[in-house]
C-alpha cells in the first residue's frame, strides 16, 4: 500500500524463525485454525453469492494470523468484543463452525438465534460479548465489562481482563477516545485491539487518522501502545498476552495495533475496484496463510501431506457447518417477540403490522 | 408515609437500592462530589464511596455505553445524564446498544441498567438546554420509559426500573425536583407499563405525564368548582404505553385533551390522540385536541418563553372549548 | 423526460447544483474513491476534485459539525451519512447545533446544509442497520425534513433542498435506489412543505411517504379494478407536514389508512392520523387505522423480517377492514 | 490545586519581567479590558441574585488575562468561536457592553436579540460566531469554519484564521477527538484553545484526563501543542499569536493550554461549597487583576491614581450597560416565530400552545 505509515513493527523474538521453540503441535493447532477460518470465509462468500447469507458480510481474509494470535492470547475466562468482522474470532473462541453458518444464514440454531447475523455473532458462555456493526460501538460496552471487572474481582495474575477489536477505521471516532479515556482514569483491565488493515473501506489510513501510526493514540491518555505483525501469529500473541497480564496484575490497558491486509473487498458485495491489478497481486503476496504453510514445512513442523490433511479435515468441518445450518429451520413467526424485553411487563407491544392499536373488544 | 420533594424521592429511591444490592452502581458527572447538578446523588459518594459513585469525564457516549457493558456482565449501573438534551451525545449507546443487544443476541445477555435524565423548559436555559425529547426514546423497542409526575411515583418507578431487568429511561423534570407530595413508608414498587387514573371524572379526559399530570391534576380541580368533572390519567409510563387505560377513560367522557410539554408535531400527545381516535373512536364527541408547546427553538427571554410552553390556563381554556364545542351545560353529568 | 433511478435521480441533482454553485460540497464516508455506500456520488470526485467531494474519516460528529461551521460560512454543504443509523453519532450536531443556531442567535447567521441519509428495514442488515428514525427529525423545530418517493421527487427535492438556508434532511431509502420513473427534463425544484395528491381516488385515503407511497400507488391501483377509488397522498415533507392536504383528501373520503415503514408506536402515522383525527373530525365514517412495523429490534432472519415488516398485502388487508367497517359496497361511488 | 499536573508553563521570554518591550498604552489597555471583565462580570453576578438574568450563567472571573491575551491575537477578521463561559470574550471582541448584558437580561437589544442569553453570545459582523451551552459542541462547527475558510481562500500571512476556545473538561469528550483530527488530516487554519481552570463542574483535570498535561492531547494527530500562563496576558497572547500565525500561512492546526484559575463557583449558583476554605484563599491569591494592576504600577506603567481612574471608568462602562439592558424591551409576543426558518416554505408551524392543529374553517 503506497504510503503506508508502517514505521517499526514489532516482530517474535527470533524474526527469522519466529516459531521457534513453540511446540510443534501448538503451531500446528494454529495452522489448523487459520486453515479453517480461510475456508469458513471462502465458503461463507460463495453462500453470500448462493443467496443464502443476506444483509452484510464482512470475512477476516487476509487477518488469519492476527485472530488466531490475539484469541491464542485470550484465556477462556477472559471476555472479548469485536467489530462486526467477527466470524473468525467465533471460531477460535470456540463456537462451533455450524451455529456460526447458522447464524449467517439466519436459522434458529445460530449462535444468535439467527437474530443478527453475520456482523453479530455471540456466545455468552464463550465470553464472546458480541460482534458490533456501529463502527466503535463496541469500545464503550467493552470498556464498561472491564468496569464490571474491578468491581466484581482482584487484580492479580488470574484476574479476567477483556480485549476490544476494532478496525484502523475506527481510531477516528468519538467512542474511541472517550473509551480509552474512562479505561486509564479508570485502571481498567483491558486491551484494545487495532486491526490495521490499511483501509475504512476504501479510505487509508494516512487520508483518516492525523497520527497514522496507529499504536501511537494511546498517547492522550498515557496509554502504552505496541505495533505487531499481523502475519505473525506467534507475535501477535506475544504482545496481546503481554498487555492482557498488564492489564490483569496492573489493571493498566493497553493499545495493540496488527498490521494485515485485507485479501478482498470491504464486504461480500465490493468488488474493490479501488484497488489497482497490481495493487491487489502484490497484497496477495502478503497472504498469510501460505506463508505459514510454508514455514512450519520449513521448520519441518509440517510436510505437505499433513498440510493438506488439515486442509480437507478443515474442509469437511466447513461443509458440514454448511450442512448444518441448510438444515437449521429459520425462526418461526410466532417468535417474532421471544426476546423483546427481558423482564415482561404489562402492554408491550405485539402488534403486527395492520393490527388495530388495541383489539377488537377491549371495551366489552 | 412522610411529605418529601421528588428530588428527596429519587435520592431515598437510589439510596435504598444501593443498599440491598451490591451490584447496583452510579455513573455519571459530577454526581459524587458535586452531589449532582440537581443534587439527586447527594451524600451518596459519602456513603458508599468511589467504585459505587462514579463521578466520570465529559463523555456521554463513553459512560452510557460504559453502563451499557456493565449491565452485561451483571452490574445494575443507574447513570445520569444531566439533562436530556446531553443524552443526545450518548444516543447511539442507549438506541443502538443498550436497546438492541437482548433482542439482538437472542436474549443470551440482559442489559440491566437504568437512565435517569430530566427534561423540560421554562428554566430560561435557552434552545439547546430545554428540549423535551422523550417522544425519541418511546418510540424504540427495547427501551422501556417512565414519566413520573409525583414524588411516590418518582420513587415507585426509580425502584422498578433498578429492579428491571430491561435498560429504562426514566424521565424526571427540571420543573418538578422542588414538588412535594406523600410517600408511602417502606418499599414501593410501581409496575412499569401501566397509566394510572389520578383523578376519576365523568366529563372530559385529560392526559398528562410528568409536569404535564400535575397541571391537569390542578386544573381538574379548578373545573370542579365550576361542576365540571375531570379525569386525569397520568400516562405514567411511556413505552410500554397503556392504551386501555387512556381509551377506557375516553369511553366514559367521551372528551380527551392530551396536555404535553414538548412540540405539537410527532410529539407524545400525537400517539395518544391517534390511539383514542382509533381505539375510542365511536365513544368520541368531539376531536381530542393536544396543548403542547410551540414549534420553535426555546428562546431564552422570559417573554417568549413564557408564551411558548403549555400551562395550566391554556388547558382551561381548551378544555372549556371542547366542553363548547360539544354543547356541554356546566354541572351537567353524564 | 427520461426514465432513471432514484440513485440517478440524486446524483443528477448533486452535479447539476454542484456545476452551478462552487459553494456546494460533499463531505461524507467513501463518497469519494469508494463512490459512496450506495454509489449515488459516483464519479464526482473525478469531476469536481477532493476540495469539492471529500472523503471524511469515521467520525459522523465531527465531519456533520463541519458542515455545519462550513456554512455558517457560506458553504452549501451535503453530508451524505451512510445510512440514518449512523446518523445517531451526529444527532447532537444536527439537532442542537444545525437546527438551533439561526434561531437561537436571533437570526445572524443561517444553515444552509443538507443531510443525505437512507433509512429502511428489509436488507437483512439487522437490528442496527434497518431503523426508520425520521420521525425523531421530523419532530424537531428548526429542521425541515422531506423524503421522496420517486425519482423525479428524489431530484427536485434534493434541489430544493440545497438552495434552501436552512438545513434540510433528505431521508433517502434503501429500498427505492434501484427504482426507476420519468424525470423531466431540465432544472425541477419542489416545494418543500407540501403533500401531493399523487393518485386521487374518491372512497378512501391512503398516506404514505417514500417507500410507503409507492407500495400504496401499487395498491391503490389493484383496487382500482375492484371498483374501489383509492386516493393516494404523499407526505413528502415530514417537516413542515402540509395537514391541509391529508385532511381535505379525507374530507372527501371519509375514510384513512397511513402505511409507514417505522415503528407504530410514536411513528410518523400517530402525527397523521392524529391531525386527520382531529382536522377531519366530522367527515370520518371509521377510525383511521396505521399500518406499521412490529415493534422489536428487526431481526436478521429473513423469516422474521419480512414479517415484522408493513407491505402491500397488509395495506390491502387494512384498507379493506376499513371498507367493510364502514359497510362499503365495492363499485359504489360516493 | 493539590496534585494538579503543571509540567513547564510557558511564560514570556523575560518571565521576571513579561511587560518588558511592550508600549505602554498596550498594557494599559489590557489592563482596562480585564477591570472591564472583572466589573462585568461582578455585575452580572449581582444581577442574577436580583432576577435580571435567568438560566445559567458562567463567570470569567480569574480568566481576564487568558481572555483579553488570546483576544489580543485574534485579527478582526479571525473567527470566534467559545464556549458558555463567553462574556469576556465578547467584550473584547468588540461588542458593546450594553448589548452584551442586554443578552443577558433577554432584551430586544442583545447581540442575540435576546434569544441566546448569556451561554449563547454572537455577533456575525465581528465574527463572534458563537458561544454554546453543549459541552465540545463548539468545535466541529469551528472545524468546519476553518474548513471554509481554505475553500475560500489561499494561506498566507493575511488569511483568516479560526480560534476555537473550550474548557479543560471539553477535552475529553468524542467531538474534542474528531475535530482534531479533521484539522490535522485536513490542514485547517484553526488553533484549539484549552482554557485550563482546573475544573469541570467540580472534578479537576486529573480525575477526568488520562493525560492530564493537556497540551499534550494533541499528540494523537500530530498537532503541535503548547501550555502557557493563563495568568500572563503577554505569555497568552504570544502563544496565541504563534499557533495562529502558523495556521495562517502553513495551515497547520495548533492546540493551546493556559493555566488559570476559577475564582468562584462554576455558574452563578453553584457556590463551591466542595472546596475548603483554604484553597479558595489560595485561588485568591492567584487572582490575575490585582497582580497584574501591581506589575504595572512596579513597572512604573500605571499609578495607583491611573489605575483608579480606569476602575471607575469601567464601572461607568458597566453601570450604563446595564442601565442599557434595563431600559431596553423585552421580545414581544408576536416576535416568537420571527427566526423560525431562514426561508419560509409553506405550514411552517405557527401554533401556539393549545391551537387546533387546522385553523377552524380551513375546510371551507
Ligand atoms: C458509526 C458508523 N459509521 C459508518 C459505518 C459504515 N461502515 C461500516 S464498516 C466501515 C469501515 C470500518 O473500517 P475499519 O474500522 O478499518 O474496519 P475494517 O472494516 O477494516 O475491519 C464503515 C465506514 C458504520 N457501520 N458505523
Ligand atoms: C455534552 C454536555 N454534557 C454536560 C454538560 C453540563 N456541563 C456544563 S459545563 C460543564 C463543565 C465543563 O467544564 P470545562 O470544559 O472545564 O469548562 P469550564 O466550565 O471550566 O469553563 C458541564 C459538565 C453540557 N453542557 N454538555
Ligand atoms: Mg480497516
Ligand atoms: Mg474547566
Amino acid at each position: 500500500m503506497p504510503g503506508r505509515a508502517r514505521g517499526s513493527v514489532k516482530r517474535a523474538a527470533a524474526a527469522a524463525n519466529p516459531t521457534a521453540g513453540e511446540p510443534p503441535e501448538v503451531l500446528i493447532d494454529y495452522y489448523r485454525r487459520m486453515a479453517l477460518i480461510r475456508e469458513f470465509e471462502t465458503r461463507a462468500g460463495e453462500m453470500y453469492t448462493k443467496a443464502k447469507i443476506g444483509g452484510y458480510c464482512h470475512l477476516n481474509l487476509g487477518e488469519e494470523a492476527t485472530v488466531v494470535g490475539l484469541m491464542a492470547a485470550l484465556r477462556p475466562t477472559d471476555y472479548l468484543f469485536t467489530n462486526y468482522r467477527d466470524h473468525g474470532y467465533a471460531l477460535c473462541r470456540g463456537m462451533e463452525p455450524g451455529p456460526v453458518m447458522a447464524e449467517l444464514f439466519g436459522r434458529v440454531d445460530g449462535v444468535s438465534g439467527g437474530r443478527g447475523g453475520s456482523m453479530h455473532l455471540f456466545d455468552v458462555k464463550r465470553r464472546m460479548l458480541g460482534g458490533y456493526g456501529i463502527v466503535g460501538g463496541q469500545l464503550p460496552p467493552a470498556t464498561g465489562a472491564a468496569l464490571a471487572l474491578t468491581l466484581q474481582g482482584e487484580a492479580g495474575p488470574d484476574a479476567d481482563a477483556v480485549m476490544c477489536q476494532m478496525g484502523d477505521g475506527t481510531t477516528n471516532i468519538g467512542a474511541f477516545h472517550e473509551s480509552l479515556n474512562l479505561a486509564a482514569i479508570w485502571h481498567l483491565p483491558i486491551v484494545y485491539v487495532v486491526i490495521n488493515n490499511g483501509l475504512g473501506m476504501a479510505t487509508t489510513v494516512e487520508h483518516a487518522a492525523g497520527e497514522p501510526e496507529l499504536y501511537k493514540r494511546g498517547c492522550s491518555y498515557r496509554i502504552p501502545g505496541e505495533r505487531a505483525d499481523g502475519n505473525d501469529v506467534i507475535a501477535v500473541r506475544e504482545a496481546a498476552t503481554a498487555m492482557l497480564q498488564r492489564a490483569r496484575t496492573e489493571r493498566k490497558p493497553g493499545l495493540l495495533e496488527t498490521m494485515s491486509v485485507r485479501l478482498r473487498g470491504h464486504s461480500v458485495v465490493d468488488p474493490a475496484r479501488y484497488r489497482s491489478r497490481e495493487e491487489t497481486a502484490e497484497l496477495r503476496s502478503r497472504d498469510p496463510l501460505p506463508a505459514f504453510r510454508e514455514q512450519l514445512i520449513g521448520a519441518g513442523v509440517l510436510d505437505a501431506e499433513a498440510a493438506h490433511a488439515i486442509d480437507s479435515a478443515v474442509e469437511r468441518t466447513v461443509a458440514d457447518a454448511v450442512a448444518f445450518a441448510d438444515a437449521s429451520p429459520e425462526p418461526a413467526p410466532d417468535e417474532l417477540f421471544s426476546y423483546a424485553y427481558a423482564t415482561e411487563v404489562p402492554n408491550t407491544p405485539r402488534a403486527m403490522p395492520g393490527d388495530p392499536v388495541l383489539p377488537v373488544g377491549w371495551d366489552d | 408515609m412522610a411529605e418529601i420533594t421528588y428530588r428527596q424521592a429519587l435520592h431515598d429511591a437510589l439510596r435504598e437500592e444501593m443498599t440491598l444490592d451490591p451490584s447496583v452502581i452510579l455513573l455519571g458527572e459530577e454526581i459524587g462530589i458535586f452531589e449532582g447538578s440537581y443534587k439527586i446523588t447527594a451524600g451518596l459518594l459519602a456513603e458508599f464511596g468511589p467504585e459505587r459513585v462514579r463521578d466520570t469525564p465529559i463523555a456521554e457516549e463513553g459512560f452510557v455505553g460504559a453502563a451499557v457493558g456493565a449491565a452485561m456482565l451483571g452490574m445494575r449501573p443507574v447513570v445520569e445524564i444531566m439533562t436530556i438534551n446531553f443524552s443526545l451525545l450518548a444516543i447511539d449507546q442507549i438506541v443502538n446498544h443498550a436497546a438492541k443487544i437482548y433482542g439482538m443476541f437472542g436474549g443470551q445477555t440482559a442489559v440491566p441498567m437504568v437512565i435517569r435524565t430530566p427534561g423540560g423548559g421554562g428554566q430560561q436555559l435557552a434552545a439547546t438546554h430545554s428540549q423535551n425529547l422523550e417522544v425519541w426514546y418511546a418510540h424504540v423497542p427495547g427501551l422501556k420509559v417512565v414519566a413520573p409526575a409525583t414524588p411516590r411515583d418518582a420513587k415507585a418507578m426509580l425502584t422498578a426500573a433498578i429492579r428491571d431487568d430491561d435498560p429504562v429511561i426514566v424521565l424526571e423534570n427540571l420543573a418538578l425536583y422542588n414538588t412535594k407530595g406523600e410517600v408511602p413508608d417502606g418499599e414501593q414498587v410501581a409496575t412499569i407499563g401501566r397509566a394510572q387514573v389520578i383523578k376519576p371524572g365523568t366529563d372530559i379526559t385529560v392526559v398528562g405525564y410528568s409536569r404535564s399530570a400535575v397541571i391537569a391534576l390542578d386544573v381538574a380541580a379548578r373545573f370542579e368548582s365550576e361542576g365540571v368533572s375531570v379525569e386525569v390519567v397520568d400516562l405514567a409510563s411511556l413505552r410500554p404505553l397503556d392504551r386501555e387505560t387512556i381509551c377506557r377513560s375516553v369511553s366514559k367522557t367521551g372528551r380527551a385533551v392530551v396536555l404535553e410539554d414538548d412540540w405539537l408535531t410527532y410529539g407524545i400527545g400525537a400517539e395518544v390522540a391517534a390511539s383514542i381516535a382509533e381505539g375510542a373512536f365511536d365513544y368520541l364527541d368531539a376531536p381530542v385536541r393536544r396543548v403542547a408547546a410551540a414549534e420553535i427553538p426555546l428562546p431564552y427571554a422570559k417573554s417568549l418563553e413564557r408564551i411558548a410552553l403549555p400551562d395550566a390556563d391554556v388547558l382551561v381554556r381548551v378544555i372549556n372549548e371542547v366542553l363548547d364545542a360539544t354543547r356541554f351545560t356546566r354541572g351537567e353529568s353524564r
